[in-house]
């Protein structure tokens, strides 16, 4: 019964308050089971950052709970939380800022234990290197200053600082996004593998239907803070119902489509004003 | 699939056979502009007349004789001659030199710390302590600097602790409010968030990230904030309120020979030279780091 | 919009409540005594007398009370030495520095708008490095210097008035030897403003629309400068106000910087906390001034801001020219 | 109204010689310096041709040069950087021969621009219609009042019922979806020949990609002017290019007829950077193929293929010599080894 | 003392006309009560509009000024036959009750003048034109007293009573007062149509003080300023170079002062300050610091006083004798000494810092530790009078009179300075006062007076200074006697 890691209630988050002030998150419900892979699409300033962050405690919800494996990440004491934080990770939406420019690998990746008060020097550094080893970066990376090192690279240390950590659950925010073609699919496939080999949980949050598609078994439509739909991936990116659904998935670019419109002279006409 | 990343540091990359790698001192040089490169050279200049003059000279640089007093410069024994009452002012220049670098540099120094502490605390706690603190630095900025000199410089005996102390008061709401702004952007930055994440309370975040972050954008304004001191505390020493007769700093040195302007110029004019040399050459350096700062 | 302009009025209040206070126990925690200063040479029984005539033999507490109660009722006090209120002592003064420092504001603005425009214009080039090293070698020149060149050198050549004020003309040198810091720093900031402009996106957007780089910095550079460059200003009236002392007691002009000078050599209490609190009141009221120009300035400022429906993702950071906290 | 030329093979090949381009670029090679005494080869003996009514796409990774190259073109390039080589010829005048009034003529008149960063592109305190009337007046001696009714007919064609009440507001106000077509209906304002577009739909929503892809589009067919449109997304790109240039490194690896391009990739960068976009009905734990490694630090590159390092078929020559850009198969490409050359 | 040579073109006008502006390097207090203040630069301007009772000529004569004649008509009691037909500037008639009101207050306690006058003092009206002296004991140098500075001007009596005498100059000199605007504008004069004598030549007198030498030269040279105050001794060549300029030096009757804080230790040691004055090379500073400008005192009398002649055992710099004197003190070497602090005050005096740097090194070669601190003006006017303030002070001191009594009393029977009195100097200083015959008085004064003062050394008179004054050429007959009271009255422009 217990294999729910998120279990999210009514949840709502409004950063202004006043008659138009239309809250972040609106009202959104559902539940993960442990292991499992959460997709969440939508626009720009849907709230999807905004749902991750209450999701991780780092903002207080206005309403509604969230709870992970049972407890109530509101509600959490100092010390509960340091030990939610071991158990929950998020990697934060875009590399170029989520690191300390200033600190070598070795420095941002020593940082969670650090604060943990976890393992010896010789522990640490073995913690370090696996941690490295599962996003595919060579030891010798450990040196190198994060501002040095590419998009795909800081992102790939990004996940390894919070893999460090040990967690059940990962919570990515556009995790390629700000990436090159190229190294897109590197990270993705590093994620893929991380999931495989360590039974991680996701909540993945993209606008990029081919990320979702990837990493997510359950995916749920975000449209200004609400939830429009919620289902299998494979129902909600393949057969979707809500009208907003379908357009995403009708307008998202690729290569496939085009070759297929290119034979039959036509394009997907889009109406309305943005 | 290892990305192996290591060997694409640019530094030691061998790629390609085109030009040969230049010894680094060579390649450091051919970094730096022309401005910061004149600057480096002008502070370098006053630096070793300020701390080197002194180890070789010989005799003190206070030794008053009257006997020979007005030399001109390039006088035997007395490169830039002598002042009104004998002292070689080569030397006197040197001492007063080395006061006003002291002095401006402590000033700066203690602006930072006072500037770190109230940006810090303001900037990331915001609310009331932001209010009051950011109040309290409003209060002092409405103070006219020089009014507060002057009424302090007059009380308290003048010394460097004094000196220091005026010449801090008028600069460092300046850096509180760097500080502080740069601490309200940088405590919501993502890199910020993500220490918090992990996990990391409110004084690991202070200490390891917004203390260094607030701290590298001060370095090119306490250079510039260095030549303005200088220039301050001439300003004090020319108005009769500066440093003490036993221990002079340039302002007074000048404000001294300037009654000699037109019987002794050198007098005047040598520490008025080195003052403004001083200053230019802190002044050209804190401007060309702050215009590479702004281009990188 | 009426409310943030109260808002702005309130904190302007508070810091020169703040300013009051800190200039009154200042003075009052500095040894020595006015007593002395007014009667040096009787017996401590007239000097008694005199600090009871003075009101310094009233606890501390009390005077301060005193104090801003006459404050608040526009009494700033009698000067020890002059005969007559030091606010009239002020207002005799004051306009002479306002000549002084306006002129010096204006004259360095007409040096440096068109030389930071021409640098920027020439970024990087020959031009650009000249006007860098003369705004450079401006801000390093001690005021002082320039006005004792001008009065050995200048003056008499020149035939112009070297003390005091016998009209306009005695304005040419003390605001000549104002301006050429203000020059420097001017020259500098109005030319990386505009270069930030022009090194930006919306430069080659323009130029990409068959804009010329003169029709850019005249058009957009100008506008967008604006803020950032008004607050040095407001930051720089301080050193104004502050070299004006210097520069006063060189040509001994009229002005509030050398009542001030001759007030604190003079420890006349009323007096420095007069000339305090209304030169901080100068400086305050016209940095709100420049403060709520910004509004008009730059909209973005406006503190009731229609916000967009979504906000753009690269929404660049508006404040950057250190405003006080709003 | 476009001459689409049939989806057929090599059908660049096969353009008709004696046809005079819009727009042809032979050799522009253009450099920064790197601050560190040597330079950044940003664009390296680049050459295509712009036949009139044509969309070329050009893609590339971050920092392949696609923004130096429209820059150039424009003659943009400010010092210190130049443009060392190359000549760029716009209906048969050169414009790197051009002095800056001539090119300042043609900029915003005859080629006009579109930027990935809309919020960048106008100044964010000025109102939207003044703008608009001095992009207007730039090059017309136009009235106000008639420069701002051409400006809200303009805004109010590319799909804005409310184009008054916009002209109105500041640039800040709005969104960049919205801006960004407001650029798009500034670039028309002189009814440009060509129009160079460098990734306009970049770091917008899909949706709002979408209308403006659409627009560009409809704009091609109803002004028939010919565009160029930078990407690094390969699916933009193929949605509305009648030809694909790949860039890498600051060349140009591949140039073809899209459906070429897409189908029968010559370069194996260009295939390796259309297989690393998913495609076909992906599921769950789907894994990509990659190119390993990172793109070349462009001030350091010596001869041979840019690509070389990061290519499973490199051979001893990629290392040594410049592939040129050649006629292959069905397209123009600069690589030694090419697929079509290799085993299927 | 020389004057500018006037060419043979030049004559006074026949009616008062033009105006002069005069430079001060000292302020003005700004409180117009003639008599409490100690400022000389004040005491100077007043003097265009308060006349004494009593004047010095050119040759150190006396002269009747509001009083035509003085007498002894008892040993304690000096007669005044004053002038008729005086009016004050507002009108009222000069009468007897407005001398004894006017002497009265000045010698009055809360009054700062009132240091150069002995106690018991008082007057009494005659009739209207005589007024009678009282001093508790004989006093020879009344005269000279009634000549000095604010000692023997007359105000008007109700405005003493009244209280109101700070708010402009009310006397009967030749000039009355227009208005004081402010500080930086000095104040300004006009001619007193009205005046009993005979009328200046010149019509507006501007006072005005400005504290730096440089600009002074540089206002007298564009033409701002006609007379500038104190000009410094290296600005002379410059001020000579210039073909329209003078300049006028004189020798004053003002020593500049070493007090010596003798109340506390070790100054309280009197073979320690003669160790001290012996070691200080006075003929140097004066030679080469003031570049010549002043004289080598050689008796507690400056040259230009009445009674002076040398004393023999004046000190004179000798480190030798010093080194002994400082051995004899108990300090051989300088050994257990602490190191003294020596006060100079800044923005006045000229060179006072470096001839402060000076003693240092002097004081240093004989094997005294010594410390200089500079004080601003107002700070040093305060300090001057706190016996807690250093060890060393350096001041100036005169009060306008020929007779150097004043000094001496305030100086030491007053210990304004070292606040501790001598008993054989102030036996001496008393015994010369009451000898009316000035033989016997000058007997004693070299006699007792100076031996007493020499062997005390609670102040080391180091040198005379000299005034130099610079105008421009087109004032002519201007001249500066040693008491320093300029006539104005007397000059004349030259077209
Ligand atoms: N700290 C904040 N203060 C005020 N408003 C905020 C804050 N953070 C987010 N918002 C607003 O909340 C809404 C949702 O933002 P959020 O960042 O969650 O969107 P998102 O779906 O992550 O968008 P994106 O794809 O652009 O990252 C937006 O309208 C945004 O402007
Ligand atoms: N002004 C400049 N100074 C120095 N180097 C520059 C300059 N502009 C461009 N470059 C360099 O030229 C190369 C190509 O840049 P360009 O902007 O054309 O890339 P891009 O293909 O447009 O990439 P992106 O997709 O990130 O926009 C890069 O390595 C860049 O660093
Ligand atoms: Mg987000
Ligand atoms: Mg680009």
């Amino acid at each position: 019964m217990t294999t729910d890691s998120f279990v999210c209630e009514r949840l709502t988050k409004s950063f202004a308050h006043g008659p138009d002030a239309a809250p972040a998150v609106d009202d959104v419900s559902f539940t993960l089971g442990t292991g499992r892979s959460f997709g969440i699409v939508g626009e720009s300033g849907a709230g999807k950052s905004t749902l991750l962050k209450c999701l991780v405690g780092l903002l207080p919800a206005d309403g509604g709970r969230v709870t992970y494996e049972g407890q109530d990440v509101g509600r959490m004491s100092r010390q509960e939380m340091r030990a939610y934080r071991r158990r929950v990770q998020l990697v934060l939406q875009d590399p170029y800022t989520s690191l300390p420019v200033n600190a070598t690998v070795a420095q941002a990746l020593e940082e969670p234990l650090a604060i943990h008060r976890l393992g010896s020097s010789q522990d640490r550094r073995a913690r370090i290197l696996r941690a490295l080893e599962s996003v595919s970066l060579a030891q010798r990376t450990l040196d190198r200053g994060i501002r040095t090192l590419s998009g795909g690279q800081r992102q790939r240390v990004a996940i390894a600082r919070a893999l460090v950590l040990d967690p059940q659950t990962l919570l990515l925010d556009e995790p390629v996004s700000a990436l090159d073609v190229s190294v897109r699919a590197q990270v993705l496939n590093v994620l893929i593998d991380l999931q495989e080999e360590r039974g991680l949980g996701y909540v993945v949050v993209s606008h990029d239907l081919n990320v979702i598609k990837i990493l997510a078994d359950e995916v749920a439509v975000m449209l200004k803070g609400r939830f429009v739909e919620q289902g299998s991936a494979t129902q909600v990116l393949y057969s979707p119902r809500h009208e907003y659904s379908q357009l995403l998935v009708s307008v998202a670019p690729s290569v496939e489509r085009s070759l297929e419109n290119r034979a039959q002279r036509e394009r997907p006409a889009v109406a309305g004003t943005v | 699939m290892t990305a192996d990343v290591g060997t694409r540091a640019p530094a030691t990359s061998p790629a390609g056979t085109t030009a040969p790698r230049r010894h680094p001192v060579v390649r450091w040089w051919r970094r730096q502009s022309a401005l910061l490169l004149t600057g480096y050279g002008v502070v370098l200049a006053t630096a070793a007349l300020a701390f080197l003059v002194p180890l070789l000279a010989p005799e003190d640089a206070g030794r008053v004789d009257p006997g020979r007093a007005y030399l001109p410069p390039l006088s035997d024994g007395h490169l830039l001659g002598t002042d009104q009452i004998g002292r070689d002012l080569l030397l006197r220049v040197a001492d007063g030199l080395r006061a006003s670098l002291l002095i401006s540099g402590s000033a700066v120094a203690a602006a930072i710390c006072i500037g770190l502490l109230v940006g810090l605390v303001a900037g990331y706690y915001g609310g009331a302590v932001e209010t009051v603190l950011m109040r309290l630095t409003d209060v002092q900025m409405a103070l006219p600097f020089i009014v507060l000199a002057v009424m302090i410089l007059s009380i308290a005996e003048p010394s460097y602790v004094s000196l220091t102390l005026v010449l801090c008061l008028a600069v460092w709401p300046a850096y509180a409010r760097a500080v502080r702004s740069s601490t309200r952007l940088e405590k919501d930055a993502n890199y910020v968030q993500g220490i918090k994440i992990l996990g990391g309370g409110n004084l690991r975040v202070l200490r390891k990230y917004l203390l260094p972050a607030a701290l590298a954008p001060l370095a090119v304004l306490a250079v510039l904030d260095m030549a303005a001191l200088i220039l301050f505390e001439a300003t004090l020493g020319f108005l009769g309120i500066g440093s003490p007769p036993d221990s002079p700093s340039l302002g007074s040195i000048m404000a001294d020979g300037k009654q000699f302007i037109t019987s002794a110029w050198w007098i005047s004019v040598i520490p008025g030279l080195v003052t403004f040399a001083a200053i230019l050459g802190i002044n050209l350096v804190g401007v060309a780091l702050r215009e590479r700062k702004g281009q990188s | 919009m009426l409310r943030s302009i109260a808002r702005r009025v309130g904190q302007t209040v508070v810091v020169l409540l703040g300013v009051a206070t800190l200039v009154f126990f200042a003075l009052r925690l500095i040894p020595g005594d006015p007593a002395r200063v007014i009667a040096p040479t009787s017996s401590p029984e007239v000097q008694a007398e005199v600090r009871r005539s003075l009101g310094l033999d009233q606890p501390l507490g009390v005077q301060y009370l005193t104090y801003l109660r006459d404050l608040v009722t526009g009494d700033f006090g009698t000067s020890y030495f002059f005969d007559g209120s030091t606010l009239g002592l002020i207002g005799d003064a004051l306009p002479y520095t306002l000549y002084l420092v306006v002129t010096a504001l204006v004259l360095g603005m007409l040096v440096s708008m068109p030389l930071g425009a021409l640098a920027a214009r020439h970024r990087r080039a020959v031009t650009d490095r000249a006007v860098l090293g003369f705004s450079i070698v401006a801000q390093s020149t001690p005021n002082f210097l320039i006005a004792l060149v001008g009065i050995t050198l200048v003056a008499s050549a020149l035939s112009l008035p070297t003390v005091g004020y016998v009209g306009p003309v005695s304005l040419v040198l003390p605001s000549i030897a104002l301006a050429v810091s203000l020059v420097g720093l001017l020259t500098q900031s109005i030319r990386n403003n505009l270069v930030t402009t022009l090194d930006g996106s919306l430069t080659e957007a323009l130029r990409s629309r068959g804009a010329s780089v003169w029709q850019i910095i005249l058009r957009h550079g100008a506008r967008l400068s604006a803020v950032s460059v008004t607050n040095l200003l407001g930051v720089q009236l301080g050193f104004l106000l502050g070299g004006a002392v210097v520069i006063e007691y060189i040509f001994n002009y009229p002005g509030l910087g050398l009542l001030t000078l001759n007030a604190v050599l003079r420890r006349d209490y009323p007096l420095i906390q007069a000339i305090t609190i209304t030169t901080a009141l100068v400086f305050v009221l016209l940095n709100l001034v420049i403060d709520l120009s910004h509004g008009y300035l730059d909209p973005r400022m406006r503190p009731t801001r229609r916000r967009p429906a979504r906000a753009p993702r690269a929404t660049a950071t508006v404040a950057t020219a250190g405003g006080s906290a709003a | 109204m476009t001459a689409q030329p049939a989806a057929g093979t090599g059908a660049l090949l096969d353009r008709p010689r004696e046809r005079d381009p819009l727009l042809a670029v032979t050799g522009l090679t253009t450099s920064f310096p790197d601050g560190d005494g040597g330079r950044v080869q940003a664009l390296d003996d680049v050459s295509f041709t712009v036949q009139a009514g044509r969309t070329v796409g050009i893609v590339g990774e971050s920092g392949s040069g696609k923004s130096v190259l429209l820059r150039s073109i424009l003659g943009l390039i400010d010092p210190p950087g130049v443009v060392e080589r190359g000549d760029v010829v716009f209906e048969g005048v050169s414009l790197t021969q051009s002095s800056e009034a001539a090119l300042r003529r043609i900029r915003g008149r005859d080629i006009s621009t579109v930027f990935q960063n809309p919020a960048g592109a106008l100044n964010p305190v000025v109102k939207v219609g003044d703008q608009f009337v001095e992009a207007v007046r730039l090059h017309e001696r136009v009235s106000r009042p008639a420069a701002y009714e051409r400006a809200l007919a303009l805004v109010t064609d590319v799909g804005f019922d409310d184009a008054a009440a916009l002209m109105a507001t500041r640039p800040y106000e709005l969104s960049s979806g919205v801006v960004q077509r407001i650029l798009i209906a500034m670039a028309l304002v002189h009814g440009p020949k060509l129009i160079l577009a460098d990734e306009p739909t970049t770091n917008l929503d899909v949706t709002v990609e979408a209308q403006i892809l659409d627009a560009i589009a409809r704009i091609q067919v109803e002004y028939s002017t010919t565009v160029i449109i930078v990407s690094h997304d390969m699916g933009v790109v193929s949605q509305v290019s009648d030809e694909i240039v790949v860039m890498y490194a600051g060349r140009i690896v591949e140039h073809g007829e899209t459906a070429d391009v897409l189908t029968r990739p010559a370069h194996p960068y260009t295939r390796a950077l259309i297989e690393s976009v998913p495609t076909g009905r992906i599921t769950a734990g789907t894994r990509l193929p990659t190119i390993p490694g990172t793109p070349p630090d462009l001030s350091r590159l010596g001869p041979g293929c840019a690509f070389a390092e990061r290519c499973a078929y490199a051979t001893d020559r990629c290392v040594t010599q410049t592939p040129p850009l050649v006629p292959g198969t069905h397209t123009l490409r600069a690589c030694h080894n090419p697929l079509e050359a290799v085993a299927p | 003392q020389d004057m500018a040579v006037a060419p043979a073109d030049a004559a006074p006008p026949a009616e008062p006309e033009g105006k002069v502006t005069f430079l001060s390097a000292e302020n003005l207090s700004g409180d117009w009560d003639p008599f409490d203040h100690t400022i000389l630069a004040q005491d100077r301007l007043q003097r265009a509009a308060y006349e004494t009772l009593v004047r010095v000529d050119e040759d150190g004569e006396f002269q009747p000024g509001l009083a035509l004649t003085w007498e002894n008509v008892a040993p304690t009691t000096w007669r005044l036959g004053l002038r008729e037909g005086v009016t004050f500037h507002d009108g009222t008639p000069m009468t007897a009750e407005d001398v004894k009101a006017s002497i009265e207050y000045v010698s009055s306690p809360e009054v700062a003048w009132s240091l150069a006058f002995p106690r018991p003092f008082t007057a009494d009206v005659v009739d209207d034109h005589t007024v009678d002296i009282h001093t508790g004991e004989p006093f020879a140098p009344m005269p000279g007293l009634l000549a000095t500075g604010a000692a023997g001007v007359v105000a008007p009596s109700e405005l003493i009573e009244a209280g109101t005498l700070d708010e402009k100059f009310v006397g009967t000199g030749p000039y009355r007062w227009v208005s004081y605007e402010s500080e930086a504008k000095g104040v300004h004069l006009t001619v007193n149509e009205d005046y009993w004598g005979e009328e200046p030549k010149i019509k507006d007198y501007v006072f005005r003080y400005v504290g730096d030498s440089q600009t002074r030269l540089a206002a007298l040279r564009s033409g701002q300023a006609d007379i500038i105050d104190r000009v410094e001794p290296h600005q002379v060549a410059d001020v000579e170079s210039d073909p329209r300029l003078a300049i006028t030096r004189t020798p004053t009757v003002e020593s500049k002062w070493l007090a010596f804080r003798a109340a506390k230790p070790p100054m309280d040691n009197p073979l320690l300050r003669q160790a001290i004055a012996h070691a200080i090379n006075v003929p140097q500073i004066v030679e080469v610091v003031l570049q010549g400008s002043g004289t080598v005192n050689t008796s507690y009398f400056s040259p230009s006083h009445e009674f002076h002649s040398d004393s023999p055992t004046f000190p004179t710099y000798d480190p030798e004798r010093a080194r002994e004197l400082l051995a004899e003190a108990g300090y051989p070497g300088g050994e257990g000494l602490r190191t003294l602090d020596l006060m100079v005050s800044v923005g006045f005096y000229p060179m006072t810092k470096e001839y402060g740097e000076v003693i240092v090194q002097n004081l240093a070669d004989v094997g005294i530790d010594a410390k200089l601190t500079t004080l601003e003006t107002a700070r040093y006017n305060q300090g001057l009078f706190d016996p807690e303030m250093g060890d060393l002070y350096d001041h100036g001191w005169f009060l306008g009179s020929y007779d150097a009594n004043s000094v001496m009393m305030s100086l030491f029977g007053n210990a304004l300075v070292t606040s501790v009195n001598d008993p054989d100097v102030d036996a001496a200083l008393a015994a010369q006062m009451a000898a009316l015959d000035g033989a016997e008085r000058r007997r004693l004064i070299d006699d007792r007076l100076m031996p007493a003062l020499n062997e005390s050394m609670l102040e080391f008179p180091m040198f005379t200074s000299e005034l130099i004054t610079a105008y421009s050429r087109n004032v002519r007959d201007l001249e500066v006697p040693p008491t320093s009271y300029h006539r104005i009255e007397d000059a004349f422009l030259a077209k």
